[in-house]
């Protein structure tokens, strides 16, 4: 079945891991994977429209959910792929030391900065972020002091340029930017779980299929863990 | 034929002029800001009337009673502005031929070859019209009307900014287009000489109503009707007959019951009716017929009236055999001669103030 | 620093080849349109002109997402227009370069409206009024009079639109996703590479290269601009 | 359909407030910048003029978030051009709504530039030498002739500036972060509906005020321009 | 005190023009494309020469060699185009007024009153310059130049769109601003009669070379150096003196050594000099002395000569008593009149061709 294409529709924050594993898988299989990399809703609302996706991989289960209920996902395809992890993080020059446990002096530490999160609404890394500084008992006290981007990146960038002494991102974020240090990480059980779901598409080819367990595979678990990201066990359904 | 009735309000003016003619060049002459230039839109269609009608050559262009308004690009009418409003992004050359491209014409280079040599500007066919200096333009928007194969011409004061030299070349080419092609052509101008030398018809504007208008000789031969300083250039309009050219001088005769013209040039044939222009300015009053003058023309007539014009010049209308000759002369003059309604007198002109004459306008009398 | 670094992958070849087609495509193809609203925008009066106006200018007001999105409901598959066009003229839109395409033409389309518009408002109306006297009917004046000269206007609204398409994608990305080769245009491509840590030497190469491409065209349509105005000079 | 859904929240409210300010300021201050770089692309030949035309239209080519990236290097509290005007004006972009301004000047810029600039080429020249001979020097001719004569390019530039300013949020957003009632401004509240499953009907709403914002400077912006020309009417 | 030495070329155009005169009213004079305009614009600094001097009153406006070029805005030159180029954007008031706001002079509602008056644009002061007939514009325009108060006036064919009346009104201004003010004019015309009316100084300039140049007298007096189409313009222009009027008739009689010339209206005081011209088309020669005859001016003399002029006339020229008088008459006349070199005839001049007389322009002789 050498030569056919699948088309994956993947969050944009996947890029660097999922580049490089559709090449290998590619190259062992003589097919080809197109990437189209975009926000999660964009995608969603794309394959809806019928855009000829096979694989779809969303960085929250809420567009994953989205799509099953339209029937847009084959039911029984959809599993949770990996894990991430929010941190809290300072510019890598920054003295700033701070332990995360209930009750923390976040607001104290951020002095007249601003707290830089994605979207705490709309974005999956800010709602999280927002999620455990809640279960931390302190989101009230800084919910005023914080610089909501667009995307976790640009809160990341605010945070390397200096614009904002602390941030809350992903680990994986953090880990590739080096002028930001990871201050804390955020209790796993402080927020829900951060999971990135895949699924094939109503329309998927048969092939996709093959691409679906090659991301579940051992080679691709390395790819994803070499990115920070946790590989999530396989499971059927959610 | 071209007739019209229009009325039409720009701001604070109001055009309201009504004329009908069937001559073959029809001045229209009145001081600046007379609706002389209104009035050149509304015929090419580039303003509509509030109300009115416009027929040229039996064909209604305008008629707001029934509704019609034929569209500029239908009417066939060639317009010489007063501005030359050339098109800037065409050649020269361009901007003569374009017309001809929309009117269906075949291209036929030995027409344009003529407009360009007339006008003198077979030099800057290549240029752009930013290139050239002001009566260049305004040649150039000459040719541009020409070349378009008009059935109406619309000629708004299109050699005011022309040395007299150009102008000597160009009356000629009008004069033709008027004797030989069957366009009737309007013509906007200041001068009364141009009027008196090419127009048949005359309509006089003043504060946008018709004033005056009528054939020239009525028009002009009326120098109380016309305002102070034109009345120098005013006179009489005499309808007169080739008899004889004497190529030794250059020299034509011309014949009337008035009495006999000499004209420079060779005037045509024996029996040819041509139109003479005599200004008043121009005519002198002798109470005898003198002798040892070098003015050629002396008619023979009768004093039929003396009329004040300002207070230093009274104008002498002279009954010569039923044609009328009016000199403009000074009151010192008429009294020093005793000069009285019923005297015999001699009107004296010198040949060389006549205009050029041209054939009348009318074809019947041919 | 190395200049390898600037060499560009045959992938990333592929996005520059392709926004060029859709920069060039969508700008040629709305050219005409652009060309028309424009002229009934300078020169005519008519009931709901407010709202034509409106309609082209509101790729500007929207953020580019919802311009993506209602194309996406519009010019997709299953959108009301998308199936017209494809079931009558095989026109498809969706997730295709002439997707991508569209959607520059759209968010460049109140640019190129505004540039020429602003250019027919200045030419002379006494020379289209000439150009009627010498039998030139209107669409006809307007050919050869009022596009001519407002080419200087046409002209930057052709590099506005094309620059707007290099620098767009907002709604291309919502519209027609982001698949290497076929909707992945190079502001998609640097929007990929900003999305992920590290990624902004990748960034940093394509908007180097988008730029280059961008003053190129820009370069040349001054020179071609210089050229019209010496021709037309002296207005 | 109920009304209810068309009722804004407080927060909405302070969002529409505040693009109305970002948009208005933003486009008031760049335009002095804006008449000033467009009469000398306009009329002047200097060493670089195809460099300043190529960074005046910079925001196009660039997807706008790298045009908010660059604001944030440079303008950014830590930024050399920042810096130094916090230090000396007590002057500061970043997570104010100043910043927002900044951003929306920036990315409608070139827009406005090219409005101007292309009002400007078509003065005639003539007039200007007029102005000359009756002793205006430069700067007074250009006051009191070239920029009156090119007002309909400057109102076509404002108003590109001002729909822009209603429509841009990625490199607001990403220069100044989207801070309820300091930087969110309405385009960014319609993309964080947009981001949320059945968020349609919120950023249709804000969409719906966006427009009518827009149209309503929109319509002000042609019966200005109507006016103007019917007073300049005959060139 | 006016003088240049310009040479600029304009593609295949070369003006290369020398001139120095310090007349209070230069006439421009040349064919269309002769590059007048040119001249104009470089004068006004709105174009730069290839290499020249211009200097005005003293000061040196342009030194190509020194690297002088004073910018158009300080030159305080008024100039009116041959286009009238008013500001679009401004009312007709605001035009007017637009060059006092920089020239740093306070209101003066007077000039202004004056200047509208005098241009009869009083009604048009709230239009735009849209709402404007031609002529109209032009006038505007001239009052605009007029009251930005120029240390030196630049006028290309301000009169051409202009309607006898209105120039007849204007003239008379033009003379008082030359003959008063402390103004050089240079004004570019295709008019002889305006030249010879206007002008003390003349260049004629024939493709963009200066043909001639000199006082009217001396330029005019060549009928041989005009050309052809001009001829009949041409003549003498005299020195004379007022000595008496008679309000009776509103005529004064002028002297001078060739003898009495009468002139309609009120001259000035006994004693006072005046320049006259004498249109050689409007002089006939007679070898007696004309009796009975409304001419009243008769000038006795010797031919001086007899110069042919085309086939049908030639010009005589009359000295009378050291003035010398041209008459254009028919070869036929001369022949019939059997005139030759050092007969002793008489120059007949009918009163009222004589243009307007005005002081000579030389201070000195005042
Ligand atoms: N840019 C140019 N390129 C080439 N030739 C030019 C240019 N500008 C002017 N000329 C030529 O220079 C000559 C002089 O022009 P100018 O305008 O000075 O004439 P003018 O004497 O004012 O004529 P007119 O009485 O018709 O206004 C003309 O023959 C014109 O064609
Ligand atoms: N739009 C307008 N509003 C008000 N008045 C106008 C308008 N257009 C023209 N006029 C007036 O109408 C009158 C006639 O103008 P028109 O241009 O027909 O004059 P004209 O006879 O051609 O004069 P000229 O010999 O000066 O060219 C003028 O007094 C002019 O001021
Ligand atoms: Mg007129
Ligand atoms: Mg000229």
């Amino acid at each position: 079945r050498a030569g056919e294409r699948v088309t994956v529709f993947a969050a944009a924050s996947l890029k660097t891991a999922l580049d490089p594993l559709a090449r290998d898988w590619s190259a062992s299989t003589g097919n080809t994977a197109v990437m189209s990399y975009a926000g999660s809703s964009a995608l969603a609302k794309q394959i809806e429209a019928g855009a000829p996706a096979d694989v779809f991989i969303s960085a929250d289960l809420a567009w994953m959910d989205y799509l099953a209920e339209r029937k847009q996902v084959r039911a029984g395809s959809v599993t949770r792929l990996l894990g991430n992890r929010i941190v809290l993080i300072a510019p890598a020059d920054s003295s700033v030391a701070l332990d995360i446990a209930p009750g923390l002096d976040l607001a104290g530490a951020l002095g007249e900065g601003r707290l830089a999160m994605a979207n705490v609404e709309v974005v999956p890394a800010g709602r999280y972020g927002k999620a455990a500084l809640t279960a931390l008992g302190v989101w009230d006290s800084v919910a005023g002091r914080t610089a909501q981007a667009e995307n976790v990146r640009a809160a990341l960038a605010l945070v390397a340029l200096g614009e904002a002494p602390l941030g809350v991102v992903y680990a994986t974020d953090a880990a590739a930017e080096p002028k930001v240090k990871v201050v804390a990480s955020f209790p796993e059980d402080s927020h829900p779980p951060i999971i990135y779901p895949v699924a094939l598409t109503a329309a998927a080819k048969p092939v996709a299929a093959d691409f679906l367990a090659f991301l579940q595979g051992e080679a691709a678990r390395r790819g994803f863990e070499a990115q920070g990201f946790t590989v999530l066990q396989p499971a059927a359904g959610q | 034929m071209l007739s019209f009735d229009l009325r039409q309000r720009l701001g604070d003016f109001h055009l309201d002029a009504r004329f009908s003619g069937s001559g073959r060049l029809t001045a229209l002459f009145g001081v600046s800001g007379s609706g002389k230039s209104s009035l050149i839109a509304l015929l090419a269609g580039l303003s509509r009337p509030d109300d009115g009608v416009i027929e040229v050559g039996g064909r209604t262009l305008v008629d707001t009673g029934r509704g019609i308004f034929v569209p500029p690009h239908r009417r066939r009418i060639g317009c010489v502005f007063q501005e030359a409003r050339l098109f800037p992004h065409l050649s020269v050359i361009n901007n003569l031929d374009y017309g001809r491209r929309f009117s269906g014409q075949a291209r036929d280079p030995k027409a344009m070859a003529r407009v360009v040599e007339l006008l003198g500007i077979g030099h800057l066919l290549d240029r752009g019209p930013s290139a050239l200096s002001g009566g260049e333009k305004q040649r150039v928007a000459i040719g541009r009307a020409l070349m378009a194969g008009p059935r109406l011409l619309l000629l708004d004061e299109p050699l005011a900014s022309l040395d007299e030299a150009r102008k000597a070349e160009i009356l000629p080419y009008i004069e033709r287009l008027r004797d030989e092609g069957d366009i009737p052509i309007v013509l906007v101008s200041h001068s009364v000489a141009e009027v008196a030398r090419l127009a048949s018809d005359m309509v006089v504007l003043s504060d946008g109503k018709v004033a005056t208008s009528g054939t020239v000789a009525d028009v002009l031969g009326r120098l109380d009707l016309m305002p102070e300083e034109m009345r120098s250039e005013g006179g009489a309009v005499l309808e007169m007959q080739v008899t004889s050219y004497d190529p030794r001088f250059d020299m034509s005769v011309l014949e009337a019951a008035a009495g006999r013209i000499h004209m420079p040039g060779d005037c045509g044939p024996a029996g040819r009716r041509l139109r003479v222009r005599i200004r008043a300015r121009d005519v002198m009053i002798a109470t005898g017929r003198p002798h040892g003058l070098s003015a050629l023309n002396v008619l023979d007539g009768k004093i039929a009236a003396i009329v004040e014009s300002g207070r230093a010049f009274v104008e002498v209308h002279v009954d010569c055999a039923g044609s009328r000759v009016i000199a403009r002369i000074t009151r010192q003059s008429a009294e020093g001669l005793e000069l009285a309604r019923g005297c015999a007198v001699h009107a004296v002109v010198k040949t060389v103030s006549l205009d050029s004459p041209h054939p009348p306008h009318n074809p019947e009398v041919t | 620093m190395e200049t390898g670094w600037l060499t560009l992958s045959p992938e990333e070849w592929t996005a520059v080849a392709l926004s060029l087609k859709v920069a060039s495509v969508g700008t040629l193809a709305s050219l005409p349109f652009g060309v028309a609203i424009a002229w009934l925008l300078a020169r005519r009066e008519f009931w709901g002109k407010s709202l034509v106006n409106g309609l082209v200018h509101l790729p500007l007001i929207l953020p580019p997402v919802v311009t993506g999105y209602l194309l996406l409901l519009s010019f997709g598959r299953r959108g009301p227009i998308g199936a017209v066009l494809e079931e009558t003229f095989g026109l498809v839109f969706s997730f295709r370069w002439t997707g991508a395409a569209l959607a520059a033409a759209v968010m460049g389309f109140p640019l190129m409206v505004r540039a020429i518009r602003l250019s027919m408002e200045a030419v002379d109306t006494r020379l289209e009024a000439a150009a009627s006297t010498l039998g030139a009917r209107p669409l006809i004046v307007f050919l050869t009079v009022t596009l001519p000269l407002s080419l200087p206007g046409v002209l930057a609204g052709m590099i506005l639109g094309f620059a707007k398409a290099m620098g767009e994608f907002g709604a291309t990305i919502t519209f027609v996703s982001n698949i290497p080769g076929e909707t992945q245009t190079l502001p998609s491509a640097i929007y990929s590479f900003i999305q992920v840590p590290g990624g902004e030497t990748g960034a940093l190469r394509l908007t180097l290269v988008a730029i280059a491409i961008a003053f190129a065209a820009l370069i040349a349509s001054e020179v071609l601009a210089r050229r019209l105005s010496s021709r037309i000079e002296g207005r």
